[in-house]
């Protein structure tokens, strides 16, 4: 009995001292993430993307150190936000970033940067944030949700299908991306539908699908729904008929491993891909390998270019972040060489840039990726700028 | 019409699948009075140890062989360290530890494979589509799944009716004291009993694989339809487990097709779909209720 | 008629799929006296004795209960008219002691127990008659120690106690001795014979020795059917009886 | 005996003591963060108590207790929502406006989830055993889905509120007084169900625990005991619910997931089952440990699964248990 109740202080004692302590000069950025769960591999990825930023300039941003703060809200909002509390008031974090989804974002967004915190998106774009509920504290670095969506839409119009059915979980970043892509798709839709949110099994889908008799299907399905459905798209025989596409998400190279011969030649909008030529990306790509041994997803090249952005705005405050306002200056206007070639911020805060559609191919390492296919969008401006006062 | 008989072939196979998933756990439930939580790990190891022995010999019957042996040995260890210890706790007790041993699984295949989903193909040779009806090619690989299951469900058929093994079984599940009574090795028979439920879920596991996506966590959704499917066929009973489970496939998969057409009559296209996806989505526990109304016990208790 | 019949059991019938456990039975209790039910294992007593406390229902037949239909009445129901049942399998309240598995019996009787409020142990009401009952069974100086730190001669006196505590019209005691040595199977009879007079009982009991010391009437079951009802004398010397159960078992 | 009654106060007395002083201490350390993470362990442990009083109490093993913990928080969430989209709730046949006013709203929504325990409860509680169990549980999923789909109410991305329900005079959105509000609760609530548990009706729950055909046999219609006791159950765990949602002022269908209602029922067994005190233990350490593992590394759950697994096999009697050191009986 004393043994347990000593065990029981220890713990407790351990838990208050258990507080890292860092170098008081550092920068201190808390990244909330996804790390568990199945969908852990994307914060995984995002992570080591900022990782690999810092670890390049030997744990500095911009010339300052810093210190990666990072957790894992196992993709529950509640647990998002209370990670982020903590952040702010025991590390006294000003600066945040790293969140994976949509709804995690809308849990903990809007009250960190109503507190003062920075938060520098690397992934989720959810539409509010975007517009009516933007704030001047708030950054994303990767794109507004619709974005991916918007360009596969459009470039499903150019392509010159006419008749195209589109699915999509029935939550709300699913409404999202089907809305995104009728803005630039103009031709019929054959049949519109919202699956069961986690849905392993697509039959039913499929064969109403079949029936429908499109000439192209659009579907966003993140993580391993998408797999599925590919899967068994493709087992159903309908990927030699009719043409399959949608957003990146469930093509990056780490799905692909999964997913197999089944998505070779599907098209999927995206703002980055390995192939992308310039430098800088170049230069990540090679770097990225090396480091970690696997070929970068777009969450990873997000990942590095927030890091980039916030070590751009760090610099030019010369890693003296008491005074806000002038960081938030500075990021605005971040000066980096981004991976994905241009980018600036929009008046929103949100990426202006170019996005493109991408091809998924087998490599000549026998492994399967993306190649640009096309280009999109060029400077594209998220739909929900015009709504964002601040 | 055509599209509904496709349906109905898809319900068919959700079916079997769940049948499988069933029919050990209800035995397990009804000879050893044990509920099992982690039963859904047992079909993501099927899945996961089918996918990796794929990746590296190419073969899906080995594959297949693989995953069977080496789950069912796993089942058996468990019930060995972990569940053997809980026959005479309360409920609750089982509930908690193999909630710990799903905690526990989940984060195993993260730490062994990786976060990332693991790929396993479709074997060269059901790879095609077959048109069962004219007019409508369906994958040759569910029909296998089909045929698989009800192979099964015969197999199980003829163990229960015509084995010594099989008669025993089946009095414990409806009378436990009976099978002392008989001068069984009971210690050994839970032991094998949890084998073969742990052999059917990988193999259900298994011929997930090349449908779905083999990731952490895979069990969870699939485990709670299966306590439906008991639920309503019945515990201990695997004839009420295979009724169960084909109408809660059935259920599942015509809802999904039929509600939101039958809303559109009334609702406009939007909210009719996204009312009859909600609706579908909730259908089988509204069953699982009405069933529960009509037959606390479920269709087929297997004792009282 | 006013009879003097308190149950009245008519052509009852039970099976569990072939097996039948109950065939045509036919069983008449008087008011006050003690009705033994003896037969070989398996002969269908306690499926009997679930069926008269409603745990489980006949397939066809009729129960009548003090001048009512009870056939189809749920269990808790016939316990309130004054059926009271004591379980073959030491049926206590294990984590309660003496006193709460006697008051929960009184409670039972007293209207609903829907009271939130108020501590149960303080209740003045119930109080006399809760010692009256752990007196009778003997248990008034054990009242608070927790039932399953019992002996079991113990646990089976208090089981008895709470079937007595609301003075049932009816009381089925099933194997009240079971298992029990000699000093507390005296204690027992002793306690069953004290009660006799105001409560009917229904005994089934294997000591023969108690049977027939303690029973007004007996009936013999075999393979669910009763072969004979009478006093203990005409019971010893029925040829039925003697081929059937005593001839072999009792030698 | 006098021993063991002193060391159960003296345990019960060191918690309230400790909880009460947890902001000065907080304080003192300058970790604002203690106050927030305590709040959060005193709701849950408000919501185990509840559990606790149809696990350990009433033996009805129920996997969906979170199902009115969600609905609770739920409440809270969409009567804010229709504040913060300035709609109204119902136009029809009464025209009802959303509210933040916490006493009308918490009151709500514990009547409302009162009520869908009573609905769950009066369907489930038709089943015993094992079967008791997954129904509970597949209910509390039906829910989960329910609430997924209410795209009204943002659907799986769930409600983020502006701010927490208001009070006269008391500051609800400063975080030290929301925590002795939540503390207020807990000690209410502990309390209302330790005069339950020793009242007439909770000997009758507990009996009906320990055996339920006898209490048939002597005459208890026990089936709606049972029942009112989980629909008492069913409102604490939505009175949970409401303080949860106003503490992280966010609500979504996560809270009625299932490993939700799994991790309660981690924290009443590990606390201590059949009492009072245990589930308030039970949620400190449950809460504490995850809050410390997930610090030291990425596969926590690891660790917890096989922690899990021992504590019910060789800890049964909980924290509670090895602390007073007998057979927990909360007489």
């Amino acid at each position: 009995m004393k043994r347990f109740l000593l065990i029981m202080i220890v713990t407790l004692a351990v838990l208050f001292v258990s507080s890292p302590v860092y170098s008081a000069d550092a920068v201190k950025i808390g990244m909330v993430t996804t790390l568990s769960t199945k969908a852990g591999y994307l914060g995984e990825d995002i992570r080591d993307g900022f990782k690999l930023a810092i670890n390049q300039s030997s744990g500095k941003l911009g010339g300052v150190s810093v210190e990666l703060l990072v957790d894992d809200d196992t993709r529950k909002p509640g647990k998002g936000k209370q990670i982020a509390d903590r952040f702010i008031k025991r590390d006294g974090v000003k600066i945040m970033t790293g969140i994976v989804f949509s709804n995690v974002a809308m849990a903990v967004v809007p009250k960190v940067v109503r507190d003062g915190v920075i938060y520098v998106s690397p992934n989720a774009g959810p539409s509010a944030l975007a517009g009516k509920q933007c704030h001047k504290n708030y950054f994303n670095t990767a794109w507004q949700n619709d974005n991916l969506h918007e360009a596969t839409g459009s470039y499903v119009n150019e392509a010159g299908y006419e008749n195209v059915y589109i699915l999509a979980p029935n939550y709300p970043a699913g409404k999202d991306a089907l809305a995104g892509f009728k803005r630039f798709y103009k031709g019929n839709i054959a049949g519109e539908v919202y699956t069961k949110l986690g849905q392993s099994d697509y039959a039913a889908e499929l064969a109403a699908l079949r029936a429908a008799k499109p000439d192209a299907v659009f579907f966003f399905l993140p993580g391993g729904m998408g797999i599925n459905f590919i899967k068994q798209y493709a087992q159903a025989g309908l990927n030699k008929s009719i043409p399959l596409t949608g957003p990146a998400f469930s093509f990056d190279e780490r799905l692909l491993g999964a997913v197999g011969e089944a998505a070779v030649g599907v098209i999927n909008g995206s703002q980055w891909s390995a192939d992308l030529d310039n430098p800088a990306n170049k230069q990540f790509v090679a770097a990225f390998r090396k480091a970690y041994g696997r070929t970068p997803t777009l969450y990873a090249s997000q990942g590095y270019d927030t890091a980039l952005a916030i070590g751009a705005a760090l610099k030019a405050v010369n890693g003296d972040i008491s005074d806000m306002d002038a960081f938030r200056s500075a990021l605005k206007k971040a000066e980096f060489a981004s991976v994905r070639g241009n980018f600036k911020f929009g008046s929103n805060q949100h990426p202006v840039q170019d996005i493109y559609v991408r091809k998924v191919v087998k490599g000549a390492d026998g492994k399967y990726t993306n190649v640009i296919h096309k280009k999109a969008f060029t400077n594209h401006v998220d739909a929900y700028a015009s709504q964002c006062k601040y | 019409m055509l599209l509904f008989i496709e349906q109905l072939f898809n319900g068919l196979q959700l079916g079997v699948m769940l049948f499988l998933m069933s029919a050990g756990l209800t035995l397990v439930f009804g000879i050893m009075r044990v509920i099992n939580l982690a039963h859904g790990s047992l079909y993501m190891m099927g899945a996961y140890i089918a996918a990796t022995v794929v990746q590296h010999s190419g073969s899906f019957i080995l594959a297949l062989l693989t995953a069977l042996a080496a789950t069912a040995l796993l089942g058996m260890l468990i019930e060995v360290i972990v569940l053997r210890r809980l026959y005479k706790r309360d409920h609750l007790d089982q509930v908690l530890a193999t909630f710990g041993l799903i905690l526990f699984f989940n984060e195993l295949t993260r730490i062994v494979w990786g976060r990332q989903p693991l790929f396993m193909d479709v074997p060269g040779w059901l790879s095609e589509t077959i048109e069962i009806i004219p007019g409508a090619p369906y994958p040759s690989y569910r029909l296998a799944i089909i045929s698989v299951g009800i192979l099964a469900a015969v197999f199980l058929y003829l163990m229960f009716t015509r084995t010594r093994l099989g008669m025993k079984i089946r009095a414990g599940a409806a009378n436990r004291e009976m099978v002392a009574a008989l001068g069984v090795n009971i210690t050994l028979l839970n032991t094998l009993i949890f084998g073969l439920g742990a052999l059917l879920a990988a193999l259900a596991g298994a011929m997930a694989g090349p449908i779905l996506a083999v990731e952490s966590g895979m069990g969870e959704s699939i485990l709670i339809l299966t306590f439906v499917v008991i639920v309503i066929g019945g515990i201990g009973s695997i004839r009420g487990a295979f009724i169960g489970a084909i109408l809660v496939g059935i259920v599942e998969t015509l809802g999904k097709f039929a509600l939101p057409l039958l809303l559109r009559l009334m609702l406009p296209p939007a909210s009719a779909d996204g009312t009859g996806a909600s609706l579908a989505s909730m259908s089988v526990y509204i069953l699982m209720a009405a069933v529960l109304i009509w037959r606390p016990r479920g269709l087929f208790p297997a004792h009282d | 008629m006013m009879s003097n019949t308190l149950l009245k059991v008519r052509q009852l019938q039970k099976s569990f799929g072939a097996v039948e456990a109950c065939c045509n039975i036919n069983l008449e209790i008087n008011k006050g006296e003690i009705h033994a039910l003896i037969g070989p294992n398996g002969a269908g007593k306690t499926t009997l004795i679930q069926q008269l406390a409603g745990q489980m229902l006949p397939d066809s037949g009729s129960i009548e209960f003090d001048g009512q239909d009870i056939t189809r009445l749920p269990a808790h129901k016939r316990a309130l008219l004054g059926l009271a049942r004591s379980f073959q399998i030491t049926s206590i309240f294990g984590q309660m002691s003496a006193e709460e598995n006697i008051a929960l019996a009184v409670q039972a009787h007293m209207g609903h127990s829907f009271r939130f409020w108020r501590p149960a142990n303080k209740n003045k009401k119930l109080q006399p008659t809760i010692e009256t009952a752990l007196e009778k069974c003997g248990l008034l100086e054990r009242r608070h120690i927790v039932a399953d730190n019992l002996s079991h001669g113990e646990k089976r006196q208090l089981e008895a106690g709470m079937a007595l505590a609301v003075t049932p019209k009816l009381l089925m005691l099933d194997e009240p001795m079971a298992g029990m040595g000699p000093g507390s199977a005296v204690k027992m009879t002793e306690l069953i014979q004290s009660i006799k007079g105001n409560t009917s009982i229904l005994l089934v009991e294997h000591d023969m020795h108690a049977v027939f010391n303690l029973a007004d009437r007996i009936t013999v079951l075999v393979y669910g059917k009763p072969i004979a009802t009478g006093t203990p004398e005409e019971i010893s010397h029925n040829q039925d009886v003697r081929s059937a159960y005593l001839g072999e078992g009792d030698n | 005996m006098r021993f063991i009654k002193n060391r159960r106060t003296l345990i019960t007395g060191a918690s309230f003591l400790f909880f009460l002083l947890l902001p000065l201490i907080a304080s003192a350390l300058g970790d604002a963060y203690l106050v927030t993470l305590f709040t959060r362990i005193l709701i849950y442990a408000l919501a185990a108590v509840s559990l606790d009083l149809i696990l350990g109490y009433g033996g009805m093993n129920s996997l969906g207790h979170t199902a009115f913990f969600g609905t609770g928080a739920y409440v809270v969430g969409i009567l804010a929502f229709h504040i913060q989209e300035e709609t109204l709730f119902l136009s029809w046949p009464i025209e009802l406006s959303g509210s933040s006013n916490a006493i009308l709203v918490w009151l709500l929504a514990v009547l409302f989830s009162a009520f869908m325990s009573g609905l769950i409860g009066a369907l489930s509680l038709r089943t015993t055993g094992i079967q008791f169990i997954m129904i509970t549980l597949a209910f509390a999923q039906m829910l989960y889905y329910l609430f997924v789909s209410l795209e009204a109410y943002g659907g799986d991305d769930g409600i983020s509120l502006w701010a927490r329900n208001k009070l006269p005079i008391f500051d609800t959105a400063d975080d030290t007084s929301f925590y002795y509000l939540c503390l207020g609760f807990l000690v209410i609530f502990v309390f209302l169900s330790y005069r339950l548990v020793h009242s007439h009706f909770g000997r009758v729950i507990r009996g009906a625990k320990q055996n339920l055909q006898r209490m048939q046999s002597l005459g208890f219609p026990i089936y709606r005991y049972q029942l009112v006791c989980f629909i008492i159950a069913g409102a604490g765990a939505g009175l949970a619910g409401a303080l949860m949602a106003n503490q992280s002022e966010f609500v979504s269908p996560g809270l009625l997931h299932w490993t939700h209602s799994g991790e309660m029922m981690i924290m009443v067994l590990l606390g201590g089952m059949g009492t009072l005190i245990g589930p308030i233990l039970g949620a400190t350490a449950l809460l504490l440990l995850e809050e410390f593992l997930s610090v030291y590394t990425e596969h926590w759950m690891a660790f917890l699964g096989p922690f899990l697994i021992i504590v019910v096999l060789f800890a049964k009697r909980g924290l509670y248990g090895l602390l007073t050191g007998k057979e927990v009986n909360d007489e």
